[in-house]
């Protein structure tokens, strides 16, 4: 598989969690109960503190960025790799003792019956999971 | 009717390598750079696949995806040229000319980080040990020293040549 | 309540904005005409001069960065507290002379009628109220 | 026309793209079928080398920083002029040797039915167009 | 009925600069600073137009807009004022008061990018000929230069105090 980003667990019944219309959460995955067009969206707050890149002490030259990815991959029977639907990349160079950022996406999609819908980040390490309404994961029928 | 004998036909319990579930019936998977148009009709039958369009690709075999994934572009701002265009079954291949070198936009670098290309020639001087800061710290801290020094041996000769050599036992009524 | 952000106040009415189906705006709040799934999304554009933490002059010592916070909140009659449907929450520390930059939110929820929706921010001065394209507010019933 | 931004070109069959139920895209342009309220959405991913604001070598006086802009603009036949529906807008003095990050907009809006909808950026030559789930445009009826 | 000739009516064929094609009929457009209500309902008829309600404008005429655009709002925390309030015709034109300047927030800066306005007295300060990174690399040279000199004399001058005032006619025998 293209990218090897770990993928993400969620909570789907506690708080404003919540599945219906037969929409199944297993194992890190969304199941799409039936083909049609669905809006999917998900929001993940990141946060961490200063890396190597923002601290400016050891002379002028500029240095690499970290960078901070959000994947929402779609895994299908019909083929045997996961695709990527959605990505959302920003380089981290923040001269901060610490930072945090979210980074939001949104888009419409066809989808069939049985399709699995997961989130991949670059570094879990990096997720503010503390709030559900920071870091969230989401689809609906259109 | 409870019972009732099936004609032993050709065996179809899609489990062999080639027929897989598909929605009601067991079909045959569509081959590598071909996307599926419609399922079979009877059972463990072909289902009726068509060749990617230009900018497509589908590099797995034997799998029923009715739309090829979109090949990647090489990023030329950066750079970047087509190691190996894309076709039906790969998708495109990015990377550097020749005499040029991959330099990741990011640290840690990954599989799928962005990159530039650099030209080889420059990135010798780039990479020497000394990061290049501290190299023009060094240069400039021995420049002025130079200068300092000629301009104290300057002088100091200068001093030296005109004093005449003062015989030691006068020296005694100077101080 | 949880967090004493001041609310925004909207425009309803001009140009792009507009209220329909008895989908009804009243002193910073969308009320909720009929219980069911709505997708809820904001953007605030929020703008500020350089603050303290990126001003590098004085010594290298890292800095706390400030940072940008929007909240949509919901207030219902059948709890006496609001609750935070959607934040989103960016630390800011530029090194430039001034800055601007955008915090996007948009979710689904399962919201009852006479439910009240309103937008929160850590600090309205920041807030870029010159266009309606840059700064917005809404919710539609799925 | 108020801004006059390079419009992008978008790619509208194959891949992941798709236009269906008479909705058209040509040069440029998605046009709406039919009158009704949509939700109109874009993620354009820039990503750029770092800009002189960025680079702290001479003196520490802070500089102007860049920026980068998407707005989604509609065109129509019933006024001469193009209206800005939705605008991203964030200033950039990164850093680092480079740097790469997304703007997403999304709302809803009342259209007509030939109304064109277009994606305008400040410099197209900073927009990432190498992979289609960086970088979107999309539009449904509701 | 094919040949049936028709009432010679006024010309209605749309295509006069005030009858333009709008849905199914073809009616005069709204004057500027005006939306359109309603249509208009015979051939060729007024639409119902409404002047643009406080806060909004419509500056081109002969349109069929049903909404008019919200004028732009000043940003006083960037101390912008109101160069021309905003009317039914023209959006709100902001700039700076007298004796303040523009100061264009990014750069490069273009016509619809963010701006402040600073007093004047702290702007010629700021736009004085010599930028101030030139400016600071000027006195860093002169400091330089300023103690090589001193060092120069001051060596200059130890020599000088050391040796004793050499009568003329000696001078010759020490070449």
């Amino acid at each position: 598989p293209k990218n090897q980003f770990p993928a993400l667990h969620w909570e789907h019944e506690l708080g404003l969690a919540f599945t219906k219309n037969r929409m199944k959460y297993t194992n890190k995955f969304l199941v799409i109960p039936e083909s049609g067009d669905y809006f999917v969206y998900s929001q993940i707050t990141f946060r961490g503190t200063t890396s190597e890149c923002g601290s400016i002490r050891q002379g002028r030259q500029q240095k690499k960025p970290d960078s901070i990815i959000v994947v929402i991959t779609k895994v299908t029977d019909s083929y045997p790799e996961p695709s990527q639907l959605l990505t959302g990349t920003k380089s981290v160079c923040e001269i901060s003792s610490n930072w945090f950022q979210p980074l939001y996406l949104g888009a419409m999609f066809s989808l069939q019956e049985g399709d699995k819908l997961m989130v991949n980040v670059s570094d879990i390490s990096l997720v503010d999971y503390t709030k559900e309404d920071k870091t969230f994961f989401g689809a609906f029928l259109l | 009717i409870p019972g009732q004998g099936s004609i032993p036909g050709p065996r179809c319990d899609c489990t062999s390598d080639f027929q897989r579930r598909n929605g009601p019936s067991c079909c045959r998977g569509c081959p590598v750079g071909h996307y599926m148009k419609t399922r079979c009709t009877e059972p463990c039958g072909n289902s009726t696949c068509l060749p990617c369009p230009q900018g497509t690709f589908l590099a797995r075999d034997n799998h029923f995806k009715d739309q090829c994934t979109r090949c990647q572009a090489c990023d030329e701002e950066a750079f970047q040229v087509a190691l190996e265009n894309c076709s039906a079954v790969a998708d495109t291949r990015c990377g550097c000319k020749p005499g040029w070198l991959i330099d990741c936009s990011v640290k840690p670098c990954r599989e799928s980080s962005p990159f530039r290309c650099r030209p080889c020639s420059g990135c010798e001087a780039m990479y020497t040990e000394l990061p290049l800061f501290w190299a023009q710290v060094l240069m400039a801290s021995l420049v002025v020293l130079f200068l300092l020094g000629a301009t104290l041996i300057y002088t100091y000769r200068r001093c030296q040549t005109r004093t005449p050599v003062v015989p030691a036992e006068k020296a005694g009524t100077e101080a």
